[in-house]
Formats: structure tokens, C-alpha cells, sequence
């Protein structure tokens, strides 16, 4: 099997998508004879033409619209957003007409899309290439949203959203691109090469958009997380010898609620943690539903462990970052509580 | 230098309520005028397109100069009839919005030859992307009224299950986009739909319209950039009725120039069209149709007309305008001037006139009587409400199913 | 004191704002001659003259565009979108822009500004004219969210917000612009005129912004709800005959957690109600936080009554609107668990 | 009426990596062959400034025709020497970056006279709204390089307090608005100011900036609507320097037509502008913001010009363009131009430019070692981390006290 590091994983799994299907067309700002920003289209417009994988204005609004009017058409655009910062100019098309159309034509046209976009900090990118603005699509009914953690699903998952005949926003956290970024900013990033989920096959496959996936499992504390964060849950972990269970959820929406409510009957405790801002992010839903659904089996409040409620602060990333200390810490806190 | 202060300009229609209209400083070239360029003529030779107004139909009716687009006499009568017939359809359905058997409705009166003649010169497999002013598209396009009126009634053979206000059409079948609540945003879609076409080497095209007042929003400026960019095979429109709801188009920037001159900054071509002109709006759209499928990429047209109805149901313009400054409008009412254009060829009368019309009455009453038969709005109450929680997404998730559940225990429950 | 509908009590607040500061100008589609297709600014133009109550062109990206710049001079422009749906054209704006300025420029610049828009559905309006999105809003940071349910709150809350130094969002249940709506659909409603709170002072007065209100005092459960909801909530409780303490936010973001929390310690047990699609919703971070600071008080899960996850359906209205009687079933629940 | 497939257009610049780039295809008209109009001269007939090129340095160094600012040889050295003093900040800042000492730079290497000349053109109180690539404008107007650079290294004196990416300064003081890291949103915020200076009756006006590729975004055409609907004083740049990071200007847009001729789609006057021609730069902006401020409205002025440098330090231009097209710009480079002017003027010498580049290399130093002593990125640490929980609003609200408190606790615990 090949080693892939998610840049390379999700080329590919483009790269498969169009080989099999003539209906994906991929574009977006500098994809095309460049092959983007941080290289996730590399190859492909040689590859395949430059009609199939083009440079598009700056103008993510247009690049969504035109995205819903080609599947429209009966294509399969895959577009990217260079920046998940700079997805909020196509908010209008995204929410409005791509979520909706399938509703509101009652299934007579609709607009099977895939948005790529790497979000989330740690790259010292400053406040506006650091956000994770999940929670805003996660509330929109009609959006799949999904958020890998390591290069396998990264393919597998990108490759179910493109045959997904809905839209779906596919976020890239970017600080794992090169490797499973655990938080310790300090120490040198172990490459996905050397690590068994940098095992990616060249061929087909697909992994199943809403199932999550249980990293380690444990009996005392339940701790859910996607993308950067399950690496920076793993550590927290390990570091602080809880015996905690760590679930990837890999699919925002769809929810496997089932193997979360599952583990936190077993465990009783729970940590819910991602780096977007706290309020109404998308771990109030997390806890909304796991107080519902495991209500008799809660030993402790649910914490979350998240970004703060500002804006991401060049300068003081770590301190903003939420690393494995503060997630540590809050295991201990739920096992104390 | 000049240090006065500053001072904010806020434009001002013509007249307000109570005043009268001054339409004499319109620019109204002379029918005919304007020659016919090839389709394929470069945009920069095509500018003053974009500041004149196509015009056939002269004021003694008749039909002069290059644009004409020299139809016959039974494709002319076609066009009157749709746009009887769209009008006709219009009235009935106020009436009924009025009777409570809808809550909205929006009637296109006097710009009924922008859908209607636009419709005819496009082909049939070409894809439509509508604001909610062109029921004249389906009418031409033959849909059946029954389906209309049984989406505005929300009743059991609601082709769009209730979900829909009222004249949110969206009518694949006939090639018809799914109609937007949000104004503009099928102007990009249409290019992205054409830019498809175009990648798939099909031969059909695209065509989508706005209005004066939508110009303003994102998606136009969106549509315009990659229409030249990728040279997409589209016609865009923009129906200036010279209102948006309240605000006369000056707000939408009309005051220092034509809309279609928009497209000049784009690099596009754009014809400025008497939008009540039957055989204007006819031959422009054919122009820009012949243009777009011989890879020429995108004409912008500008159909210059008057809102002669109010907004909507919900809406009366006797708030912000002169009463009676439809009937002033210079470029008068499409129907009676292909009427009296038919009327001067000799190939329609007064007589033949009334008898049709009592024919489409009968026409709309009839599928009007079907429709009823399936209900209107709330009578009997819409009967599938599990229903709403479909098509969200292609299969019902898991989350869905369960509140479809609740909700149906609760209904039970009563 | 005189009484007031709702949009008389939101016209009076402009008035008495552009009457005490210059510095206050009013625009969006339609407000200007015409007064706004609610009538909320009506008069204003004619009163204060077109340059300070103006028509703006329909491009809502630009009115939020052009209301932070002018923020930037040193006005307090008050805009109107003309419906909730049709925000999202200026999300980029306000997310990114008016929301950020302050932070981003150390408090260099400032937008000042406040964005009114009806909002919420039981008007027949269909999925476009029928939302409720504040929870995209209350994810953000740097945004004030604001939602009143009577005219005294909506004009003193609507002058604090103008005054405020930062963005406000403030939305306007239209279906109770008339009257309290209580979701019985099928009887006659209650004009303004004949409710206490439809008693509005015509001079300047102020509703602190974060300051929640007990409409129902109660000892069996806390009800949170906000606009609209408050009086289905308080249909329910009456119709139930369930002890219920009913609480109406009237700002979400500043949060009056501290009544909350106050009550549900007392309570027990806690429905929130929003008229928002349910996942995501503001309501799940107001379950979070209520289970995080009242966990050991709670004795049945909290329960969620909001819209259904679809967009809001035209003819089935009655079937989504959260009414008094699913309010009631879920008060009954809770009691039962 | 053709069915030939259609075909999807791609854009595609003149030459990629490898090939040569032929400028040939050009269109440069000799410098002083455009009028000058007057200020208030309306939008339609100032359309072919649209199209044409204000050059005032021919290519002897001369300054020819109607446009010639007519500016004192102090002026004129004053300008070069700011232009200078931002190529010398450059290269040291991407010195540093290069250190390590910050985490990004960008350049604005080959377009110094867009951002100087127009500082220099403007009044003091005018408001400007920039991109990221208009560091010109801040060294004209004197604000202290130690302030850039205590930004750039995000260190104790850092005016922004560690809170934003290098190089996104926001000065108050000198008229500079905070540059925004979305692309555009600038553009109609200065609109809206312009508004509100107009409303105040002021006789402030506002400029902004973007670049070529940003015009496709929404704010572009927002920006321009509500200039021309409501007259705002304000001056719209597009510096057009062919690039947006790997993007040609035809990806923008730029292949059917001008930048500036968006602008006459919203009938307002646009100036296209040789960008490196520091005397063209300097009279077509001091003739918008003197229409500006003498209540005739917004200009849009196009700088054509080059974009020299990378697209900022995370950028390679060999991935996408021939590594010498710089060079074969036809255009040549603005501060060479201004030097041979002034050499030719007999007011400037290769002595006397050695020496001033000495003394800036030297300015740029002291500062350097000034902005140093104050810290670099992460060195020291910053060391305010619980400022980060100011500014999201006036008063820091509850629940950030709360999660300061958390955060410092955590700090502590280390
Ligand atoms: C994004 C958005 N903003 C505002 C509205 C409310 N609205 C509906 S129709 C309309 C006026 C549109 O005017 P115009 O584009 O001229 O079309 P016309 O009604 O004249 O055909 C407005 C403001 C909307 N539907 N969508
Ligand atoms: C809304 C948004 N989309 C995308 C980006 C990423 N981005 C930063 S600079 C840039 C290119 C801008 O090109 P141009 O406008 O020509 O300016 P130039 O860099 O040439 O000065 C892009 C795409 C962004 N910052 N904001
Ligand atoms: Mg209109
Ligand atoms: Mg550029």
C-alpha cells in the first residue's frame, strides 16, 4: 500500500474520481495549472485537461453558484475554497440554494456538490486562515459536513462526498496535512508516513459518510472529536493515563449518535472537544444530545473543551489552540466532578 | 481646490403620489433605427448597443427595419395568444388570492412579452432560470395551468408538496428552474448550467433573468465575471420594469446609465430592448440565443418596460407612485401593440380578438375548475404532512425519521 | 402612556434615536418613502429627510458593507434587512467585517451599527420568508443578538442597541408585530393594544441588552424562550397546568445565565423552545451550558422543542410551528422523567 | 442557426514556466497623447479613459503632455524617496521572515509609485481603505517603520497586539483603515465612509484599494453600485499588477476588456493609468479626489501595472510564470522611471541616489534595531496572553472573563 500524507490522499482521491466519472469537474482559486494553494490539486489539470480542473475568479460566491448550476446540469463539481475563512461570501448560495434546492423543487433538481476547504489554526495563519466554521453548516438542514482526521479517511471520505448526490462540505483540517499535529507545537511532527493511517491505497474506496470511529477505546470517560483534535484527544489520553475512549467522528452530519450514546452509557463522563469558538459550536449539539440521550448514565457534567470566544490571535496561538494540557485537564475535571 | 462641504445624494423618482409622471426625458429612438449586427461580432463593436433601444414596431404598428424578425402570421398570433393568456391567468388568480384561496400571488401585467416572445425565440430544450415575473416562460412552453394553479393552491397535486409559496414554480419538464425566494442567485447558476453545456459539448443553452432592482445584489455581479471569463453560452436578462417593490430603479443605479451597459464593463455584448415590443424582444433574444450556441459566449438583455401591476398581493403601489403612471408609460402595453401590429397586416380583428379571449377565460376556468377540484389553500388542509420531511436530503437520515414520528404522534394525539 | 404594536414601538425607537443623535441614520430596501414593507420606518424620511432614512439598493452584502464604513466615520447606522432569510448576502460583512473590526484593529476602529430584520415564520411566508438564524450569529463572536417578544422590550431594547458600541443583530418576530401569538392559529389574536406590555412610553427609555425576563414565575420547570415563542410558551404552561417558570431572554448573546441557572437550580428540570431548526440551535448551547451549571440539580433531561430540520414548509406551517401543544407535551415529559 | 457542440473556454496567460512571454500584443499608447478633462466633466464622455492609458513619462524620462502634474523637483525627490525607503523595507522585512523572525511578508516590489503617488496625491485627512500590497501609502504618510515592524514581529510593542497576521497594519492615526484579511471587503466600506463624510458635510473623501483579481468578489460590485447610486466622494483603485497569486488577470476577467471599464457599466468615470508612471499615478488621482471632493462623485482608476514580487513569502511564482516576465514588463519599474526623470531634469545624480540609498538602507536599520529590541515572533514570547480576551467587544463580556480566568489558571499550572 501506497504512503499518503492527506494533501496527497485527497489528490488522490480526486484524481480516482475522475478517472471514473467524466462528470467531476474540479475548480476553484489556483487549483487549476498550479494545483492549489497547498497542492491538493497538483497534476490534475495535466492529467485530465484544463475543462476539468480550471482556475476560477476570486469569487467564492460565483465559484458556489456556478458549482450548483453545473449539478444542475447532471455534473459532479468538486470546488475549493482556499480558505475555510473564505467560504462566508458564498453563504447565500451555500445555504439558500445548494441545501435547499432538493426541498424546495420537491427532488426535481438538485445539486450533488462537493465544497473542499482546509480550515482550522496552528499555522500561525492569524485570524482569517484559522477558523473551523463547522457549527454555522452543521445547523443548515441539507448540508453533509464532513471533517477527517488522517490521510485514509481523508480518501475514503472524499470520495463518498463526491458520489453523494447531495452537497457536502468536506473541511480539511490543514495543520494534520503533513502529519498527525497532537499539539505539541514544540516537539518535531511525526510525518503521516510514519503512521499506519498514512497507509492509503491507490485504488477506489470509500468510507461511509456518518460513522464514526472508535480510535482507543476506554472505559472511564467518553471524549469526542474530529479533525486536529482527535490527535491532540489522543495525546491528552495518553499523557494523562485516563483510561479515556476516543471517538473520531469523521462525519459531522450525519451523526453516528448510536456509537457515541453507546460509549457514554458505558463510560458515564464525557469530554466534547473541537478548536471552533465555544458558544453554539458544534459541541452544544454534541452535549445537547448526549444529556438526552444518556441522561441517567451522566456522572458528571459534560465539558467542553474548545476554542475561546475570540477570534484566533496570531501571537498567542498556543495559547488559544486547545492542546492536550487543557483536554487532560479536563478528563481529570469529569472524573473528579 | 474646492473645499465646500460635502453633500450625500439620494435619488428621487420622477413623481410621487399625488404628482404626475414626466416621462418626456426618456430617450425613445424611432423603431428601426438600429441595425442587426452578425452574431459574432466582437463586443467592443457592439457598445452602443447597450446605450440605444432595439425597436420594431413602429407607432402605426407596424413592423420596420433590420430587427424585424419577420414571423409569420400564426407565430405572431401564438404570441398573442400566450400573452392573453398569461394575462388572463394573472387576473383569475388575484381574484382568487383576494377570495382567500391563496395567500400570494405576482402578476407580470405589461411585461408579458418579455417571457412570452423570449420563450418562442429560444429552444425547447434550453434551460430557464427565472425570477418569479416569467409565467409567460411556461405558458409558452405549454405547460398546463392546472399544475401552476395546483402549486398555488398548495393542494394534493401540488407538484412541489406544499412546500412552496405560492408561484415558486419550479417545472423541470418543461425546462424550468426551481424559482428562488433569495433574488439573483439563479443569475451564476445559469452560467455554471451553461458552462456545463458547454463542457459536455451538448448544444443547448442557458437563459435566466432578473430584475432592475436584483442588478444590485452579488450574484449578478458573479454571473457577469464568469460568463466573460468562460464565455458561457447563456442570455442574461434584466427585466428593468423600472420598480423594485417601492423603489424606482435609479436605486438600483439606473440614474447615470442603462443597466445592459453593465455588461460593457464586462466585456460583454448587451442589447437594450423595448421590452413591450413583442418582435424586439423576439428577434434580440433569438440574436443572443444564435450567438451563445455558436461559442460566442454571453449576450446581456436589457428588456425596458414598466411594472404595471403592484409588486405583489401583499403590495400597493399607490404608497410611492403616481396612480396612473402605468398608462403614461411612452412604450405602451405589449399585448395591444402585437395585437394592433396583426390588426394593420390584416391577419386579426376586433371580432377574432374577443372571441379568443372568451376562449382562454373559458380556457383558465376550466383547469381552474380541475385544480379546485384538487383544493386550494388550507381547504381541505394540506393531507401529508410527514411529506415535509422529505427531500431534505435524497434519503430521509435517521434524525428526520424520528421527528417526522413526533410530529405525526402529536398530530394522532389530537 | 400610549400603546403601541410592535412596529410602532421599533418606529418610536428610531425616532426618539435620530431625534436625540445626528449621528443616527436609517436605510435598507424600501424604508425610505415608503416606509418598509413592515411600515417600521414609516415617517421617519418625511421627518428627518432623505439623507438621514433612505432607500438602498437591494444588495444586502453592500447596505452591511457600507453601514461599517460609515460606522468607521462615527455614525450609528440602523439598517433593515428586509427579511431574516435574505441575511446571509451579508454574512461575509458582518462576520468577518463589523463582528471582527474592533479585535482585528485593537479597538482602532469600531462599527457601531445595528442590523433590524423580521424574522420567523407563522405568516404563510414559505421556507424564505419564515426563518430563524440567529444561532449563525450567536457562534460568532463579536456580535450582540438580540430578540424581543413585546413592544415595550422591542423599543427599549431596540435604543440600547443603537447605542451600543458594537454590532447588534436585532431580529423581530413578525408574526407577533400585531399581537402576542400564541400559536393558536385558529383563533383570533389579541392586538398589542389590549396586552400591558403593548404600553410603550413615547420618550427615550432603554432595556439593558443581556438581562433576561420572568414573564411566569413558576417551581416545577424552567421554560427559555425568546420572541414569538415566549407566548406559546406561556399558552402552554397556562393550558398544561404545569408550575412552569416561563423566561424570556430577550437578548441570547450577552446571555442572562445567571437567571437561568437560578431558576433550573429551583426547578429541576428545564424546556427550551426556539422556533429555529433544532440542530445547532441556539438551543443547544443553552442545554450545554444549563447542564454544566446545573447538573447536580437536574432530574430529567432537558428537553428541546423547536423547528423541525427541514426548511420551513408553506402548507404544513401548523405542523412545523413549534405550538402550544408539543410546548405542553414536552412540560408534561419533563415532569414525567 | 449553427448545433455545433459548444466548447468550455479556459482562459490562458501568455506563457507558463519555460516558455517566453511576448508583451508584444500590448496595447501601450506613446505617453501625453490623452487630454485632460475637466472635473466635472460627465461620465459618457469620459468613456475612453475607460479603454486608453494616461502616461505622462515617455520613454526618454520626459514628462509630455496634458497630464503632467507639473510637481517641484522636492516633490518629485520626496516621492522617490519614499518609493525607495518601501523597496528597502521590503527586502529587509523578507530578510527576516526568512530568519524566522516573523511568519509571512509580502511585497510590493515593481508597484511603489500605485501606493506613494496616491498618498502623495491625497489630503492628509482622506481616509484610505487598502489591500495588503499598499505599504507605499503608510511610509508616505510618515507612520514610523518601527510601528510596521512591531506589527510584522507581533512583539510587546506590537500596535495590534499580537492579534493579527504580519503586515495586516491598521492605523488609525494616519488615516490608514485596518486591512482586512477577506479580500474586497474594504471597497464598499469606503463607500459607506465616503457617505458619511458627505452626509456630515465634510470635505473628507475616502480611497480604496484591490487588486485585479479581487474584482470578481461581491464587494467590487457592491462598492461601485452604491458610488454611483449615491454619488459618493470617493476614489476606487484596482491595481491591476496581472497576477493574483497564480492567477493571470484573465482568470479575473481581463481578457474582453478592461478593469477600469467596470466602472462605466455603473456610469462612472474611469482613468486607466500606466501603474509605474509615478507623475501618471500622481495627476489621474489628484483629478478624482478634486471631482470627488467637489461633489461630482466616485472615478475608478485602473493602475496597470506588474507585480514583481512573489505573491507574498508562502509563494513561488516559478510554479506559474516564466521567472523573467518582471523584466520583460514593457512598462519598466516606477522607481527607475522617476530617478531617470529627475537624472534627465537635471535635479538628481547616481551620486546622490547612492548616497540616499545608503541613508535609507541605514533608517531601516535603526528602526530594525529599535522594532528588535522590542521582540521578534515568539521571541520572547508574547507575553499578554490574556489581552487576546479584549476588543471582541467594548467590555470584555462574562463569559470571556470566565474563560480568561481558565486560560491564565492554565498558563499557571505549567
Ligand atoms: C436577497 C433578497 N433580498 C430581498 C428580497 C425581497 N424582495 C423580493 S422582490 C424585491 C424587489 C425586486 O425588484 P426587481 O429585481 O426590480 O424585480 P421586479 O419585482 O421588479 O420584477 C425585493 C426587495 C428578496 N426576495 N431576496
Ligand atoms: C475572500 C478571500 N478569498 C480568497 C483569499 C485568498 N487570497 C489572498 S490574496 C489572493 C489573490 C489576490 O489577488 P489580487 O486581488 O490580484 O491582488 P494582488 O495580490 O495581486 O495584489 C487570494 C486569492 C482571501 N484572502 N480572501
Ligand atoms: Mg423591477
Ligand atoms: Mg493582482
Amino acid at each position: 500500500m501506497a504512503r499518503m500524507n492527506m494533501i496527497q490522499a485527497i489528490n488522490s482521491a480526486m484524481d480516482v474520481a475522475m478517472g471514473r466519472d467524466p462528470k467531476v469537474v474540479v475548480f476553484g482559486e489556483d487549483v487549476g495549472y498550479f494545483g492549489g494553494v497547498f497542492r491538493c490539486t497538483a497534476g490534475l489539470q495535466k492529467k485530465y485537461g484544463k475543462q476539468r480542473c480550471f482556475d476560477a475568479p476570486i469569487s467564492e460566491g460565483g465559484i458556489l453558484g456556478a458549482a450548483v448550476g453545473m449539478g444542475v446540469y447532471g455534473l459532479r463539481p468538486v470546488v475549493e475554497i482556499q480558505f475555510a475563512d473564505y467560504i462566508y461570501p458564498a453563504f447565500d448560495q451555500l445555504v439558500s440554494e445548494a441545501a435547499r434546492l432538493r426541498y424546495r423543487s420537491a427532488g426535481g433538481f438538485t445539486a450533488p456538490l462537493t465544497v473542499r476547504t482546509p480550515c482550522g489554526g496552528g499555522i500561525f495563519g492569524g485570524q482569517t486562515h484559522s477558523q473551523s466554521p463547522e457549527a454555522i453548516f452543521t445547523h443548515v438542514c441539507g448540508l453533509t459536513t464532513v471533517m477527517p482526521s488522517n490521510p485514509y479517511d481523508a480518501k475514503g471520505l472524499l470520495l463518498a462526498a463526491i458520489e453523494d448526490d447531495d452537497p457536502v462540505i468536506f473541511f480539511e483540517p490543514k495543520r494534520i496535512y503533513n502529519g498527525p499535529f497532537d499539539g505539541h507545537h514544540d516537539r518535531p511532527l511525526t510525518p503521516w508516513s510514519k503512521h499506519e493511517l498514512g497507509e492509503v491505497p491507490e485504488e477506489y474506496y470509500t468510507v461511509p459518510l456518518g460513522k464514526a470511529k472508535i480510535l482507543r477505546p476506554g472505559e472511564k470517560v467518553t471524549v469526542i472529536a474530529y479533525g486536529t483534535m482527535v490527535h491532540v484527544c489522543l495525546a491528552a489520553a495518553e499523557e494523562s493515563g485516563v483510561d479515556a475512549e476516543v471517538i473520531d467522528l469523521r462525519s459531522l452530519l450525519p451523526l453516528d449518535l448510536d456509537t457515541l450514546v453507546e460509549s457514554v452509557k458505558k463510560t458515564g463522563r464525557c469530554v466534547v472537544v473541537h478548536e471552533a469558538t465555544k458558544t453554539c459550536g458544534y459541541g452544544a449539539e454534541l452535549v445537547s444530545l448526549i444529556q438526552e440521550h444518556c441522561f441517567y448514565h451522566l456522572e458528571a457534567p459534560i465539558e467542553r473543551v474548545t476554542g475561546w470566544d475570540t477570534p484566533y490571535p496570531h501571537a498567542y496561538e498556543w495559547d488559544y489552540f486547545p492542546g492536550p494540557k487543557r483536554v487532560a485537564q479536563a478528563l481529570k475535571k469529569v472524573l473528579e466532578d | 481646490m474646492s473645499r465646500a462641504p460635502l453633500q450625500l445624494h439620494i435619488p428621487e423618482p420622477k413623481a410621487r403620489p399625488g404628482g404626475v409622471t414626466d416621462f418626456s426625458g426618456l430617450r425613445i429612438p424611432p423603431a428601426g433605427v438600429l441595425a442587426r449586427p452578425a452574431v459574432d461580432a466582437p463586443s467592443e463593436q457592439l457598445r452602443d448597443y447597450a446605450y440605444g433601444l432595439i425597436r420594431v414596431l413602429d407607432d402605426q404598428g407596424r413592423a420596420v427595419g433590420d430587427w424585424d424578425p419577420k414571423l409569420d402570421a400564426d407565430t405572431l398570433r401564438l404570441g398573442l395568444r400566450h400573452m392573453l393568456l398569461t394575462r388572463e391567468f394573472d387576473e383569475r388568480m388575484v381574484k382568487l388570492q383576494r377570495q382567500g384561496k391563496t395567500s400570494f400571488y405576482i402578476k407580470c401585467t405589461g411585461e408579458e412579452a418579455v417571457a412570452v416572445a423570449q420563450a418562442m425565440a429560444l429552444d425547447a430544450g434550453d434551460m430557464l432560470f427565472p425570477s418569479y415575473r416569467q409565467q409567460g416562460l411556461l405558458v409558452a412552453r405549454g405547460c398546463p395551468l392546472v399544475r401552476l394553479m395546483n402549486q398555488i393552491f398548495s393542494n394534493t397535486r401540488d407538484p412541489l408538496k406544499g412546500r412552496q409559496l405560492p408561484i415558486m414554480y419550479s417545472e423541470p419538464d418543461y425546462g424550468f428552474f426551481s424559482i428562488s425566494g433569495n433574488l439573483g442567485t439563479q443569475y451564476p447558476q445559469a452560467v455554471g448550467w451553461a458552462m456545463a453545456s458547454a463542457y459536455s459539448g451538448d448544444t443547448r443553452i442557458a437563459a435566466a433573468w432578473v430584475g432592475d432592482g436584483t442588478t444590485a445584489e452579488a450574484d449578478f455581479h458573479y454571473a457577469l465575471t464568469f460568463a466573460t471569463v468562460y464565455q458561457a453560452p447563456v442570455v442574461l436578462n434584466v427585466v428593468n420594469n423600472q420598480w423594485a417593490i417601492s423603489s424606482f430603479q435609479g436605486i438600483a443605479g439606473g440614474e447615470r446609465t442603462t443597466f445592459a451597459a453593465r455588461a460593457v464593463g464586462y466585456g460583454l455584448p448587451a442589447l437594450r430592448v423595448d421590452g413591450n415590443d413583442f418582435l424586439a424582444v423576439y428577434a434580440a433574444t433569438a440574436w443572443a440565443a444564435e450567438r451563445a450556441r455558436s461559442n460566442h459566449g454571453a449576450t446581456l438583455i436589457e428588456l425596458y418596460t414598466y411594472r404595471a401591476a403592484p409588486h405583489s398581493t401583499s403590495d400597493d403601489p399607490a404608497g410611492y407612485r403616481p396612480a396612473d403612471e402605468a398608462s403614461l408609460w411612452p412604450l405602451g402595453d405589449p399585448v395591444e401593440r402585437l395585437k394592433q401590429h396583426l390588426i394593420s397586416l390584416g391577419e386579426w380583428d376586433e371580432q377574432r380578438h374577443a372571441t379568443l379571449l372568451a376562449e382562454l377565460a373559458e380556457e383558465v376556468m376550466s383547469q381552474l375548475k380541475e385544480a379546485t377540484s384538487y383544493g386550494t389553500l388550507g381547504n381541505p388542509p394540506p393531507n401529508d404532512p410527514g411529506s415535509m420531511f422529505e427531500d431534505v436530503l435524497k434519503e430521509i437520515p435517521g434524525r428526520l425519521v424520528m421527528q417526522r414520528e413526533q410530529m405525526l404522534a402529536l398530530r394522532e394525539g389530537n
